[in-house]
């Protein structure tokens, strides 16, 4: 029980219970606040898998933009910030039941698995360089291609965004 | 190394040899510095707001032509001692409806994301919270835990004015990150790498030199995300009571209270780091202390700049705001990055003045076509007049003739 | 580039570049007339020079005719072998390449300022009508002055495609080549001929021009055709430069009326010649082609497409010629031209004395002088046939723009004046001398050439040429030609007289001015060669002039011919043309130079009478042609096959057709269609919209029970997949 | 030092928990947040795999999946709320269940 696996079961039972958290608040507001907590465990985790710089940029994308504009659109619906009521369908044990089996299917599955319980060998410095990453992201024989199509993909859902939630009532007169 | 020369590392040495001389295993040894390390830092940088919030109202008052505090003690510098003792007495009121967790939680972010900035901050040439090989987006990233603070404030207490504030907060944020990212890739691009000290190390010649429009968009960004005036829509006392700190009060309002002193302090700080050498000087090498104390230098002129904007510069109105970022901080930072990328591969490093002298000239080039198509484009689309003025004020029995168009 | 600039590449550039200006006046800069002009121009320069380039290296090469300049491309597969496209400089391409071009160049230039490049615009002007004039304030007085062109650039636009035309034909190396350039050239005249297609007799005279072409055309195909067949190529050198070739053509005999191969060709390509020189049976279309803007007279009727007739047939007068040698009895085709060409040239003079018209005039002289050429082709003047074409081209250029000119004069003293009058009528003018001195010394000079004034002008060289080559082969075609040519000095010396002479008969004409430099310019050039380029050629049998000339054109020409040109000197012709053009000078002068009024009757309709109308009315040819030809072909198409043929027997038989089809189609609509098809379809229908009603009710519109679906759908999957794989 | 299960666990966890948001939640905003509990443990996997199966070669790969899984859920998440908004403003509600144009 060395110190990374005392903090790995931490970050992990947070997340974990933040998530479910998330998933069953009853307050709309709560379940995004308990989004951001989940998501800073995951932050952890990564850092725990020496991905520093994803750490941060899980913090800088999830709590820094994506969580905040869920929060943002939980403002702008006013129904789901002051909704007191049940937020989940009436079957909802089913599918917590259904999933669970899921879950341990999967596991035991996977479990059969001979690298299941591989150990981490050591990192080549480079591979913490970001350096490398960017050079790999537009690198022609890399993922160049990718990159591109991910950039287009941005900034079509940036022109969609933006023209989805424009008011049209502005725009008569 | 000797003391005077550089105090903490010798204090940092001293410890440690202390406790493994106690018997301290090394991993140990090493939390305890960090522990030790982090307090430190935090309470001074707290102690140091109680300094700023005199200077700051000292300075306002000489802008504002008023004499500003002067009863506790000599220049009255002992007042905002005063207000920390009256703040820790007061009462703690919770507004009812109010949404408990993130009520109280809002402050402590409000702080301890501001506090979080100064850990990667190099405040000498060996001195710093942890040399982080990706600080400037850790800036970034955690800058953001402090708006989130300001959000959950404002959703939290039950208050529409806080919720407005809140609202705007969000939007602040969300557009003033971009530019503000765009631009501090550029320092990045030059220094070749992500880690605040290797970017002050890089800086030879200071990166405003090279940058010249990219350190004022920085600087005007930082100043619009700490929501100081002519930004500070989230806190407009005018039209949201006080935004998103009305319903709080004692200490969680004092913690707001330093969150924004130091913020702006801290995006002074880190505005010096990034354009203005950070801790570079003659002899700052050799002598650490002496880097420390340009760096205090530096940014305490650039801290004056803000608080000479805050107080002569009146309030935007919320859509400026955001024209002023979407339509032109945003396009015209991307436009730099693409032209700064290419100028620099094009210039070989050791030609330090045609590289400072090309820079300039791009940059100005950039400001002067961006400022002719703005204007071109305010010519093409005049601002449309939404609503009329409201009318006067006037006694009933009294007729005004109003002309159509509101005026008088 | 040195390729390019090879004697072989610019002669692949002089036809192309005026093409390629063409192509970006049409397609580009239409919209503007400076730049559409100023292309013209620059192509027509380019051309130019290129020419003079390639005739400077062309006249270094001794003994050009054997072997000339070429250049060849792969143009068509024709079954195995290659169709070559190619290039040729020889001596009579480089006598026609010289003076093609420089007219050419003269009429762009012209045209710019014939078309008052630089006058402001009416409004009242339109596409297709000349322009009107408008009326401007010009320090102090009010006036109407010319306007521009409405349809500028697409004038510029239509010459620059002739240049091409023209040149392609000059330049290139084989008989396709120049019928691609005729055919091109006899479209260009119909749309420049009825440029301003607002007026009817332009439209009238286009379609007619068009058509008369034609018929020769047809024949000229038809002999193109034969000579493919028989020779297997259409290459000049190939076919003229081989006498065996010419041998076996000259002696086999052709199915048609016991000619030779070569005589019945000879005639074919001539009839061709008929067609675009505008020779006796098909002259009709000329005079009416006056219609056109003036620079396309003077390009069609002087520098270009008429000459290309005279051209066509130098160029195959070895072929005509085949097996004729002087001395022997003329060949079938030669007999042919020198008839038609001798009567062409009188009969046309005849009408040309009686034309009130200043470019009709020259119009008819314009046929009498082909006449002239075809006729010394006839017999056998080979280079003075050539040489006439050379300077007539020069002076024939010269009086056109001339006229232009005067006419130009005439319309700004007509719009200044108000008066309502024909500004082309000689009997308007008079008195022009003083008002337009260039035009009048010029025009003088250009007339005195065409009327073959002694010793100093072009003109008398060339006639004194032809006049002692059909001396020494046939009198009656020389007394033909004398006449003619008395003719011709009459009614130059009428025209002279009525149109500068004298005093002014108009108010018009008293107002005339002087065209802009744009216009003089050109005609100055021109004039100096229509003087000029006649002491090339001095024979050297000459008396006193002879010893000065070296006369390297009829021995540079007739190296073309297969053998030897003798000059046998002889009095009588050269006599003959002193007498005929001085006495036709003077008589015309002393008819003509008191003309009073207007409305005065012709001197010659006093005299002669209802010949005079006679001949005035051109012999009443076109009304002839109108009712043997035209009539009967108009009835041909309305009533026979328009009436009959079509409406009855085409109509009946598609109409029959058409009801057996919708016979058919009914049957099967109601026995096929309706049960079984329209029966199937519907079936598939109902049975898709019951599926579709019970298969409804799956769909709740929840979107969370669609992906609780697809991820049982996704369970059910890994479960089958990991057992078959595990 | 942490066995790869632990991980795989923990990612195949938060999948399910994320994909319980996504069927169950009534308010659109819930279901969205699923969708980011989801995306993370993909995130998670990828970068234990990139983790643990690491050859000396400095290889990026997985690291650059989390990237480009970073930029998707950015985009998706703009779209997400943008479509949320506008369905709010057009049917002034958020819940899933009225929200059925669809239904046959």
């Amino acid at each position: 029980m060395s110190g990374m696996q005392v903090i790995f079961l931490i970050a992990a039972a947070v997340t974990l219970g933040s998530a479910i958290a998330a998933v069953s608040a009853r307050k709309m507001l709560h379940a995004a606040l308990w989004l951001v907590l989940a998501l800073l465990g995951v932050a952890v985790i990564f850092a725990l898998l020496e991905a520093s710089f994803f750490a941060v940029v899980q913090v800088l994308v999830y709590i820094g933009a994506i969580s905040i504009l869920v929060i943002f659109a939980v403002m702008l619906s006013r129904t789901s910030l002051t909704d007191e009521g049940s937020q989940t369908n009436r079957g909802w044990w089913v599918a917590a039941l259904g999933l669970v089996i899921v879950l341990i299917g999967v596991v035991a599955a996977l479990s059969l698995w001979p690298k299941w319980t591989a150990m981490p060998g050591a990192l080549p410095a480079a591979a913490t360089d970001m350096a490398t990453l960017g050079k790999q992201l537009v690198d022609p024989n890399g993922y160049l291609l990718p990159f591109e199509l991910s950039s287009i993909l941005l900034l079509a859902a940036l022109v969609g965004a933006i023209y989805t939630a424009v008011d049209k009532k502005e725009e008569k007169p | 190394m000797s003391f005077l020369a550089d105090p903490v590392n010798f204090i940092t040495q001293w410890l440690s040899t202390l406790l493994i001389g106690w018997g301290a295993s090394a991993s140990f040894t090493q939390l305890i510095l960090y522990i030790i390390g982090a307090g430190a830092l935090t309470l001074g940088a707290l102690f140091f707001t109680v300094f700023l919030i005199w200077l700051e109202r000292k300075i306002g008052g000489r802008f504002q032509d008023r004499l500003g505090p002067n009863r506790l003690g000599p220049w009255g510098i002992f007042q905002p001692i005063a207000d920390m003792l009256k703040i820790f007495t007061k009462e703690y009121i919770t507004p009812t409806g109010a949404d408990k967790v993130p009520f109280n939680l809002a402050p402590i972010l409000a702080v301890g994301g501001v506090l979080a900035m100064w850990a990667v901050i190099p405040y000498a040439s060996t001195v710093f919270g942890v040399n982080f090989n990706i600080g400037v987006v850790y800036l970034i990233a955690v800058g953001a835990i402090g708006d989130l603070g300001i959000i959950m404030a404002g959703l939290g207490s039950n208050n529409k004015y806080a919720l407005l504030s809140g609202f705007r907060a969000v939007a602040n944020l969300i557009s003033y990150e971009v530019p503000m990212v765009l631009v501090l890739l550029i320092p990045v691009l030059f220094s070749g790498s992500l880690g605040m000290n290797d970017i002050v190390k890089s800086q030879q010649t200071w990166n405003i030199f090279l940058a010249p429009l990219a350190a004022l968009i920085f600087f005007t960004t930082s100043i619009a995300e700490n929501g100081r005036a002519p930004f500070d829509l989230l806190e407009a006392d005018s039209e949201l009571v006080a935004g998103f700190n009305v319903e709080y009060s004692g200490l969680k309002f004092g913690m707001f209270y330093v969150a924004d002193f130091l913020h702006s302090f801290t995006a002074a700080l880190v505005f010096s780091t990034v354009f203005l050498g950070g801790w570079r000087g003659p002899g700052a090498e050799t002598i650490p202390i002496l880097g420390f104390v340009y760096l205090i230098l530096k940014s305490s002129l650039v801290y004056f700049l803000i608080l000479h904007i805050r107080f002569t510069i009146p309030r935007f109105r919320i859509d400026q705001m955001m024209d002023f970022n979407w339509k032109f901080l945003t396009p015209i930072s991307l436009v730099l990055l693409m032209v700064t990328i290419v100028i620099d591969k094009l210039i070989p490093t050791d030609l330090t003045f045609i590289r400072i002298s090309v820079h300039w000239a791009v940059n100005i080039l950039i400001w002067v076509a961006a400022d002719r198509i703005l204007s071109a484009a305010l010519k093409s689309h005049p601002a449309k007049v939404v609503a009329r003025p409201r009318p006067l004020a006037r006694p009933p029995h009294v007729a005004v003739d109003e002309k159509p168009g509101g005026e008088i | 580039m040195s390729a390019i600039l090879s004697p072989e590449g610019l002669l692949w550039l002089i036809p192309f570049v005026p093409f390629a200006a063409f192509g970006l006046i049409a397609i580009f800069t239409f919209r503007s007339r400076k730049l559409s002009h100023s292309l013209a121009l620059g192509a027509a320069g380019i051309s130019f020079i290129a020419s003079m380039v390639v005739i400077w290296n062309a006249l270094l090469i001794p003994d050009l005719a054997k072997n000339p300049i070429t250049s060849q491309v792969k143009w068509l597969p024709v079954g195995d072998s290659w169709l070559m496209f190619g290039v040729m400089a020889d001596p009579l391409t480089v006598v026609t390449l010289f003076f093609v071009a420089v007219t050419i160049l003269m009429i762009f230039i012209y045209s710019v300022g014939y078309h008052n490049f630089g006058a402001p615009a009416c409004n009242e002007d339109r596409p297709g009508l000349p322009p009107k004039g408008v009326i401007v304030t010009h320090n102090g007085h009010t006036q109407r002055v010319p306007s521009v062109e409405p349809m500028y650039a697409r004038f510029f636009a239509f010459i620059s495609l002739f240049g091409f035309a023209m040149f392609m034909l000059v330049v290139t190396d084989n008989l396709l080549g120049l019928y691609i350039g005729w055919e091109i050239m006899g479209l260009c005249s119909y749309l420049l001929i009825g440029f301003w297609y607002g007026k009817e007799s332009a439209r009238k005279a286009a379609i007619k021009a068009f058509i008369t072409t034609r018929i020769g055309d047809v024949f000229m195909l038809l002999g193109l055709a034969a000579l493919y067949s028989l020779t297997g190529t259409l290459n000049y050198q190939q076919i003229l430069g081989n006498p065996q070739t010419l041998n076996i053509l000259a002696t086999t005999i052709s199915p048609v009326a016991g000619l030779s191969w070569a005589g019945l060709i000879g005639l074919l390509l001539f009839a061709g010649t008929i067609g675009k020189s505008a020779q006796f049976p098909l002259h009709v279309w000329l005079p009416d082609a006056m219609e056109g803007p003036t620079p396309v007279s003077a390009m069609i009727h002087a520098a270009t497409m008429v000459s290309a007739g005279v051209y066509l047939v130098a160029r195959f007068f070895p072929l005509i010629s085949a097996g004729w040698q002087p001395g022997l009895p003329l060949t079938t085709p030669m007999l042919a031209m020198a008839a038609i060409g001798a009567f062409t040239a009188l009969f046309a003079a005849s009408i040309a004395m009686t034309q009130n018209d200043v470019k009709r005039v020259l119009a008819y002289s314009t046929i009498s002088q082909l006449g002239y050429m075809i006729a010394a082709l006839g017999v056998g003047a080979y280079s003075a046939a050539v040489f006439h074409l050379f300077t007539h081209a020069f002076f024939k250029a010269l009086l056109f723009l001339g006229s232009g000119s005067v006419i130009h004069g005439m319309e700004h003293g007509a719009m200044h004046t108000g008066e309502e009058i024909d500004t082309q009528d000689m009997r308007q003018m008079g008195g022009l001398r003083k008002k337009m001195p260039f035009t009048f010394w010029t025009f003088v000079a250009g007339g005195l050439a065409l009327s073959g004034f002694p010793l100093i002008t072009a003109g008398f060289w060339s006639k004194d040429a032809i006049l002692a080559g059909a001396f020494s082969e046939s009198t009656l075609v020389f007394i033909v030609l004398a006449a003619a040519a008395l003719l011709t000095a009459f009614y130059t010396a009428r025209q002279i007289s009525l149109v500068f002479l004298g005093a002014a008969r108009s108010k018009s004409a008293a107002h005339a001015v002087e065209s802009r430099p744009a216009m003089t310019v050109p005609l100055v050039i021109l004039a100096l060669f229509a003087i000029a380029a006649g002491w090339i050629g001095i024979p050297k049998t000459f008396p006193l002039l002879g010893r000065l000339s070296a006369d390297g054109f009829s021995s540079f020409i007739g190296s073309m011919l297969p053998y030897e040109v003798v000059e046998k000197l002889s009095s009588v012709p050269l006599i003959t043309s002193l007498f005929v053009a001085l006495g036709g000078l003077l008589l015309g002068w002393i008819a003509y130079r008191n003309i009073k009024k207007a409305t005065q009757k012709d001197p010659l309709e006093i005299s002669l009478g209802s010949v005079y109308r006679f001949v005035q009315h051109k012999y009443f040819v076109d009304e002839l042609y109108e009712i043997v030809f035209i009539r009967p072909s108009i009835w041909f198409a309305e009533v026979f096959v328009a009436k009959w043929m079509d409406q009855v027997v085409l109509d009946g038989i598609l109409n029959g057709i058409g009801k057996i089809g919708i016979g058919i189609g009914n049957v099967l609509r109601s026995g096929f269609d309706l049960p079984v098809v329209n029966g199937a379809a519907d079936g598939i229908a109902g049975g898709t919209r019951k599926m579709g009603s019970f298969l409804r009710k799956l769909e709740t519109g929840k979107v969370q029970q669609y992906m609780t679906g697809a991820l049982m759908g996704l369970v059910v999957l890994f479960i089958i997949l990991y057992s078959i794989f595990k | 030092m942490i066995p790869l299960s632990w991980y795989l666990i923990l990612a195949a966890a938060l999948m399910s928990i994320g994909l319980f948001g996504v069927i169950t939640r009534k308010n659109l905003v819930g279901a969205l947040i699923g969708i980011e509990l989801m995306l993370n443990a993909v995130n998670i996997n990828l970068v234990a795999f990139w983790r643990y199966f690491h050859n000396a070669r400095p290889e990026m790969d997985g690291l650059v999946f989390v990237a480009l899984i970073f930029v998707v859920a950015a985009g998706e998440t703009a779209i997400g709320l943008a479509l949320i908004i506008s369905a709010y403003r057009s049917r002034k509600t958020v819940d899933v269940n009225e929200l059925n144009l669809l239904k046959g």
